[in-house]
């Protein structure tokens, strides 16, 4: 893109607070990046959180900033855009401050389907209050607020999202600096309420819950990276694939077991039912990879438009234009 | 009883409609307290509904009744008790067997008053008014059903549609019986029916009958004249109740701050109507989210105030329970925003549609830390329009949350209000950052006359900024632990809304200012309090009256004007939540106490009762 | 089954509140019936509700009842639940109390698979305080709080709780009594958390918006009452039915276009992969029918009986059996 | 300074450790404190976390303090200010300067005071001590570092882990000092690390060492003597700080109540221990779910209370807003709920380390209707023990529910403890509807003594009913909207709360009970305002001290007690609340204020300037 800015002027000189080694600078550091290249100005940028480690990110961004309580950014992003629709509006979570506290504005911005970005830097605990599980921890996971495991299943949060009817869900890894930005610069292109799944590193709590998938050596092999209009093609050599047996994905070898690449499934992210991304996101090893960029891109009507469209269609048809002339429509007499 | 025509000339009457909730009680109310209002009258109406669930036909519960008082000069209640009650069905008559003036009249529906009618109504006997002991009343018993679908049979309308039309014929025996043209009638009608020509004839035709019942009837009673008020001022009125006022308010608040309305609310009883008066004003660019709940109410409207609107949230109790910790974080963000609440019975769900003014304390404090808010009451339905643009102005020039308490009672009650010339309301002025002090701006400098911070909108280039609910050092806004700097900031809060009271208007002392005794009120109860001191002035019993609109800060004379006060009687529906707010305030100002929790409002009478004792009190 | 108790046992006397023609009044008799065939003592069923019409209901039941808060019951089920496993709990709940505000909750119970029955009543619309649009309301409905139409798309109830990974989930219409009394037996029988959708019809104010569906006349060649391990047979000829092609349903008539009965897709409730169930669930008239009957019914760890496992794990390999245990169990010194 | 070798006899001595977050002086600080107690200390502590989040290695952020005050008799407070320091990097001693006595002793790691380290900690020059004009004090300069690594150099240690252990040499070092046999310390250690042996091995070397280097070192400075209690309660002790006393005291109250312990709750800082530590707690059958959010904590308690458990939820401030409408439920359905409040300073998110008082108000009105609910506040680290015991006592007694208090400081602060004998406990006895009432029991069937309806607990045969939220009859309990009914729940609901006065202790004054002035306190702020008056009559300033842990209802001699004194000041960590709490009951009592809101507690030299000025004020 052809932006005028770089990602300095979405900085700020705040000292980071944050862990040393913490994944959330990579994720920083990439909506620096993503925001230079969208070409929106910092003064048109608001970015919204709640509480958790991974809120804290607004005190670092060079725009307009709010961080606010435990798990209502959803709900302040909302009432961010729809106030203004000129902004550029991001909100930043964590697992806990979305999925937990804050799920029930997470899934009704989803279905109400406002244009905001939604970064969720997903740990699977709950970092900023020093290590308890999360919605997205797995079951028999040791913390310290379930010293003998914990005894619930997570959400998975791509299913959570679809089924509060997502129209844009993508998945990137903290390590994976360009997937991310990439993933970030198209969800701000998207009109709608876009979701991006970060799996984060916490070096403190959760250090390595997500090494099997974001190792260098293996990520190829265990993970798959969509791309639209691409054949769904991964592994170190580019030789492994995705195809449907029935209502299963299976991962095959191009070349072994008579598959071809004409075998292999296409990425549309653009299809109207999500059947085909719900299956892309649920994918989990070893069986199968997991499913890495823009899962999910479907245009649909956003609220904050359909307010603004809601309103101008109103106006067209009215004599009323103001206080006095609301006044005067009533059942009014006159004492002279 | 039923002796011949005479004709009453009273200075107000007190009429109460009531039916079944299918009987089209409310209509009638209020097409006729419209009618008395065009005609000149002072109007104070207020419905009476059975709670939020439907109820079986004729069954006590189900019982749906509508208030109105009219009279020559400033009417401050609906009332306590009726000079005409019209009685549908059994039920309707037992319900509201405490709330009839001796010799009133009763019109009942004949066709309704049947041995099955009165089972429904829990009557044991078949005679309704010996079982109730109402001896003084006149009766005028009229079987207005078979009547009215007698006087329409013409018209070619099934049975259900002819029988809706008794509430017409009903209408009509009042008018008569107060002397009401009813062709006034006539253009609410059309009005209502537009859409359907045969049934705007047919409620037209009952109409009619009923008046013409009444004036050919020999079953004589008292008729009634009102004077209309020689001398209102000039200028053009409506009739309005406290929610609609609340939403106008606002409007009119946006309007002169210049500053988009944003609402973001969810729906509950009695505040939904704010909500739903709001989404209309879609021709005003009015913008109303209704949210998942109540948090995201006043989280998206602090959202919207971040982004630059004059941005409210509407609820009721157990909804205020839930925004208090988003509250908090407006208070902490000091950003603008108004939070109403029309409060109801409690505790918890308690009784929905019932008044109350129990939420004082909730207000003041339903939140964690030291947060000061503004709180602000309204004392009758009109006002509610003043209230709410006081409250939106209070919060927009000194970017902090105000909580404006209404109640159920001023919010659905109605009366007749003069249309607001916006010209001469005061001006709004949101504190925006002038260019001028770019170079030396942070996010939390402060006017330092006000402590008001100045606002930085976004979308404005050169005052990016990043706020937020942790403590902030007070010069560079940034995140801060420091100890001493808690302090400031605490401090610089809570002054920064004790200054506001150099803003409010003083109390003004109502009644005999120089009695020894003073009537204390806030918020919903200022017409009955108004009425039961003006009646003992009177009748030569001095006695003074002051109403709190402003609850936090209180006004700056306040302290002065208790002081002079000898008795002070502090009369609010609840357990004594304003006299403990005073005492905290003026512990040396010694304060009795008038207290009722009963989901109704005071009645006038009581009041005169108590304050006749306290005055023979030593 | 062999029940001891008769619908009588599970009745009160209390005056029943709603509008005459309420949809409430057959989920009630529903629940009467289904509970006398379930055989749990009125003394062991505690029925939670929030707030709304349909809230109202455990006051007509002769069981233990807590009618709570709006948007609660999930929360407060939870806890009975837990606390007492012993007990049956039942949460009744409608569209705006589940999941306008109380979708967290409710997801959240859904996730942990606690061991309730959640019946949810959908009229579309909050009827308590009379008529505003629900979570679950078309768009363009028009209601006192939408006076120009809503903007926003509704949930599908079912979507979102397979979201939120849910085992059972059925969906009836309230005037089929019969279905709907098996599905609440189904559910109780189920361990883990039980959803049953249930299209109810408000007279007052969406009176009909089941119509099309629920209509005696039309009702079998809209609707599929999925049975399971039985063919997905529909129509007033019980000669339509459904097939997969690729990843989409298809309403197919049995002799025409050459399909046969055997062409027909199988019911199986018990899948563990979601998706046929996501899609079923997610069918729409006039082109396939709506889905009717136990759509989803798999087994899985259930919460509150985890609770008790660990418990008892815990407590075999303990010499922790009273406070005076424990506080001798730390760091103590004597004082002689 | 430096001069040689003096043994002080000390009665009581303040002990700092600090340093980095990484460098475990909670560890050390912990340790110290234990052994300390154990040898026949009386002990308080004070962990002094820098905020949650973790700042950058060597900044001012990253500090992370532990505080400890050892004495030979009854030690309330962790001390104002250090008679040795342990700074381990600049920074450490940078942000602890103004907690520093005259002459007191400092340690510091040379090996972390390189320039980049004095950088880190924002020093300009080279020479910290006179930077901060730090010049009476003591400094013993060791390279703690490099001298820890030397030590360890045969255990085939990474140098990470090495240096991990110059903790210890530092614990070491202040063993010496205080005439500690390190011997008393490899048990901690064994205990610690048991499944390392080779780590275990390093950090007893490195303690040695640490205690070899001040025996043999010729750097000379005072050295501590603490005089140990000599006569001591008999019985076993333990070392507690407040959140796990608060569980405990639940546990306990679960054993004598015969009911289950439940705990529903949504992490929160600073009361997250208190979900760990019941979570602990299956071997005793307790259960906790932790919630999606705190509502949900809440509500599964209400959920679990129905159901016949014993019920709690904890939280800090903004997680007992988002309570106040559940609260609310309870208070309406009449069931026993513990609510644990650890308070934090406010307002919103505010300061979520530091500790405050500014949740009373909330606690006590912070839902909407009139709700009253029984509040208490613990006044140590031990007594959370009591007070959480005490609150399920009359939680389940009275059928209400009950709001701890407690506060950042005393939850995470902790002393020693003699470990409870729960026999000599008060009973608790839930008053479950005896079979003998079967026959006319009603739900809101009450003991008329105590106002306290009987509990039927699902899954009890011929009890079956349903309750809720809704305004009841008072005597058959199904919903009612009768206005009269709802005066009398109304009242009796307070009634119920009010009674509770007859059944908790009264109180008693401390200090010189015949004094002219009395210091009032509530909650935390008891050891700080003990010492200080004790100090104060210590040296023949006669003042009085009495201190509230039932705040409502209040104990029945409250005014009689307040009534005694000339002057009365309330101290509090906030702006005033208890004190306006004081005025609204008691309007007549003259009440001065003494308040502080900076996240910390009191010091005890501030109150007695303080309380002198008042003593001389005429
Ligand atoms: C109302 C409220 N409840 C609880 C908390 C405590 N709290 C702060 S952050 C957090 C969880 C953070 O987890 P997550 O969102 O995953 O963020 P992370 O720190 O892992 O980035 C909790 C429980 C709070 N600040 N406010
Ligand atoms: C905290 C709170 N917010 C709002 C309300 C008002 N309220 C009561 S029921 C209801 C919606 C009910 O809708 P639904 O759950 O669909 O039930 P229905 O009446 O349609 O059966 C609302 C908004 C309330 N009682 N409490
Ligand atoms: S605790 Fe974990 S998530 Fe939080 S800043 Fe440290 S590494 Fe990052
Ligand atoms: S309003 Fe609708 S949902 Fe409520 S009782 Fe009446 S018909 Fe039923
Ligand atoms: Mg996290
Ligand atoms: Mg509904």
């Amino acid at each position: 893109m052809n932006s005028q800015y770089t990602a300095k002027d979405f900085k700020n000189e705040q000292q980071i607070k944050w862990c040393p080694g913490c994944g959330d600078f990579a994720v920083l550091n990439c909506l620096h990046k993503a925001m230079s290249e969208i070409g929106v100005a910092p003064a048109d940028t608001a970015v919204i959180s709640g509480i958790g480690c991974s809120s804290r990110l607004p005190y670092y961004m060079g725009t307009y900033g709010f961080h606010t309580i435990h798990g209502r950014g959803s709900a302040i992003a909302t009432g961010v855009k729809v106030a203004n629709p000129a902004l550029s509006v991001w909100q930043i979570t964590g697992d806990g401050d979305c999925l937990a506290i804050g799920g029930n504005h997470f899934i009704h911005a989803v279905r109400r389907n406002i244009d905001i970005n939604i970064v969720l830097l997903n740990n699977k605990i709950y970092g900023l209050t020093k290590g308890q599980y999360s919605p997205t921890t797995e079951r028999g996971y040791v913390t310290k607020s379930s010293p003998y495991g914990t005894i619930e299943d997570p959400f998975n949060p791509a299913e959570l999202a679809f089924g509060a009817r997502a129209n844009f869900f993508a998945r990137t890894i903290d390590v994976d600096l360009p997937s991310t930005t990439e993933c970030m610069i198209a969800a701000a292109a998207h009109k709608g309420t876009a979701v991006i799944e970060v799996l984060q590193n916490c070096v403190i709590f959760t250090d390595g819950i997500h090494k099997y998938y974001s190792d260098k050596e293996n990520r190829a092999d265990r993970t798959i990276y969509l791309r639209q209009g691409e054949k769904m093609i991964f592994g170190k050599e580019s030789n492994k694939g995705l195809v449907l047996q029935g209502l299963d994905l299976k991962a095959v070898t191009i070349g072994e077991d008579g598959y071809t690449i004409d075998d292999i499934l296409t990425h549309d992210a653009t299809l109207h039912d999500p059947t085909l991304h719900c299956k892309l996101a649920a994918m989990e090893g070893p069986e199968l990879p997991l499913a890495l960029g823009i899962i999910r891109n479907v245009e649909g009507i956003n609220y904050d438009q359909a307010v603004v469209d809601q309103i101008h269609r109103v106006q067209a048809n009215t004599q009323i234009k103001t206080f006095a002339d609301l006044m005067m429509s009533g059942n009014v007499w006159e004492v002279k | 009883m039923n002796e011949q025509v005479k004709v009453k000339e009273l200075d107000s009457v007190v009429i109460r409609f009531s039916g079944d909730s299918g009987d089209g009680m409310q209509l009638v109310g209020n097409i006729f307290s419209n009618l008395a209002a065009i005609l000149g009258n002072e109007i104070s109406t207020f419905p009476d509904y059975p709670a939020e669930m439907r109820a079986p036909q004729g069954s006590l519960a189900g019982v749906s009744g509508f208030q109105v008082h009219l009279g020559a000069s400033k009417v401050l209640t609906p009332g306590d008790k009726a000079d005409v009650l019209v009685a549908m069905n059994p039920a309707a008559l037992k319900v509201n067997k405490n709330f009839l003036k001796p010799q009133c009249v009763v019109i009942i529906d004949e066709d309704s008053f049947t041995e099955n009618d009165l089972k429904k109504a829990l009557f044991q006997t078949n005679d309704p008014f010996q079982e109730l002991d109402l001896k003084n009343v006149q009766v005028i018993s009229v079987p207005i059903t078979s009547m009215t679908k007698a006087g329409l049979e013409s018209y070619g309308l099934d049975n259900k549609s002819a029988v809706r039309c008794k509430n017409m014929f009903a209408l009509g025996l009042i008018c008569w019986l107060f002397n009401r043209p009813i062709d006034s009638v006539t253009p609410f009608l059309k009005k209502k029916f537009s859409k359907k020509e045969t049934i705007m004839q047919a409620n037209i035709k009952a109409l009619t009958d009923g008046y013409n019942f009444g004036a050919n009837t020999h079953a004589t009673v008292t008729t009634y004249h009102i004077e209309t008020n020689e001398h209102p001022k000039k200028g053009f009125y409506t009739d309005i109740n406290g929610n609609t006022a609340t939403a106008y308010g606002l409007i009119a608040a946006a309007e002169k701050s210049g500053l988009p309305l944003f609402l973001g609310s969810y729906p509950i009883t009695p505040a939904t109507d704010i909500l739903h008066e709001l989404a209309k004003r879609k021709d005003l660019g009015v913008k109303t989210v209704q949210c998942e709940d109540e948090i995201s109410g006043i989280c998206t409207a602090i959202g919207a105030s971040f982004a630059g609107n004059l941005a409210a949230t509407s609820t009721s109790g157990p909804g205020l329970a839930l925004k208090g910790e988003a509250i908090g974080l407006a208070v902490m963000a000091e950003i603008p925003l108004v939070i109403v609440d029309v409060q109801r019975g409690g505790p918890s769900t308690g009784l929905p549609t019932k008044t109350e003014q129990s939420d004082l304390m909730q207000a003041l404090y339903g939140r964690n830390g030291e947060s000061p808010v503004v709180v602000i009451a309204a004392t009758t339905p009109t006002n509610c329009f003043d209230a709410a643009y006081w409250s939106s102005k209070l919060a927009v020039e000194h970017m902090t949350p105000v909580i404006l308490l209404t109640d159920g009672f001023i919010a659905n009650g109605s009366s007749t209000w003069r249309i607001p010339d916006l010209n001469v309301y005061p001006s709004i002025t949101p504190p925006f950052v002038p260019d001028s002090i770019k170079d030396i701006w942070k996010p939390y400098l402060r006017n330092e006359d006000t402590k008001v911070r100045y606002w930085a909108v976004p979308g404005r280039e050169g005052f990016e900024h990043r706020i937020g609910g942790l403590e902030k050092d007070y010069t560079t806004g940034v995140i801060s632990t420091d100890p001493l700097n808690h302090q400031i900031m605490t401090d610089t809060r809570q002054e920064k809304i004790d200054k506001i009271a150099d803003f409010i208007p003083e109390l003004k002392v109502e009644g005999s200012v120089d009695s020894d005794i003073l009537v204390v009120g806030w918020g919903g109860t200022y017409g009955h309090l108004s009425s039961a001191v003006n009646s003992m002035n009177a009748s030569g019993k001095k006695i003074a009256h002051v109403h709190f609109e402003f609850i936090n800060p209180l006004p700056k004379n306040t302290h002065e004007v208790l002081s002079q006060y000898k008795k002070i009687i502090v009369c609010e529906l609840n357990l004594g939540q304003f006299a403990g707010y005073l005492r905290m305030k003026y512990p040396e100002i010694r304060i009795d106490q008038y207290n009722k929790v009963q989901g109704q409002p005071f009645m006038v009478s009581e009041l005169i009762d108590r304050f006749t004792k306290l005055m023979e009190e030593k």
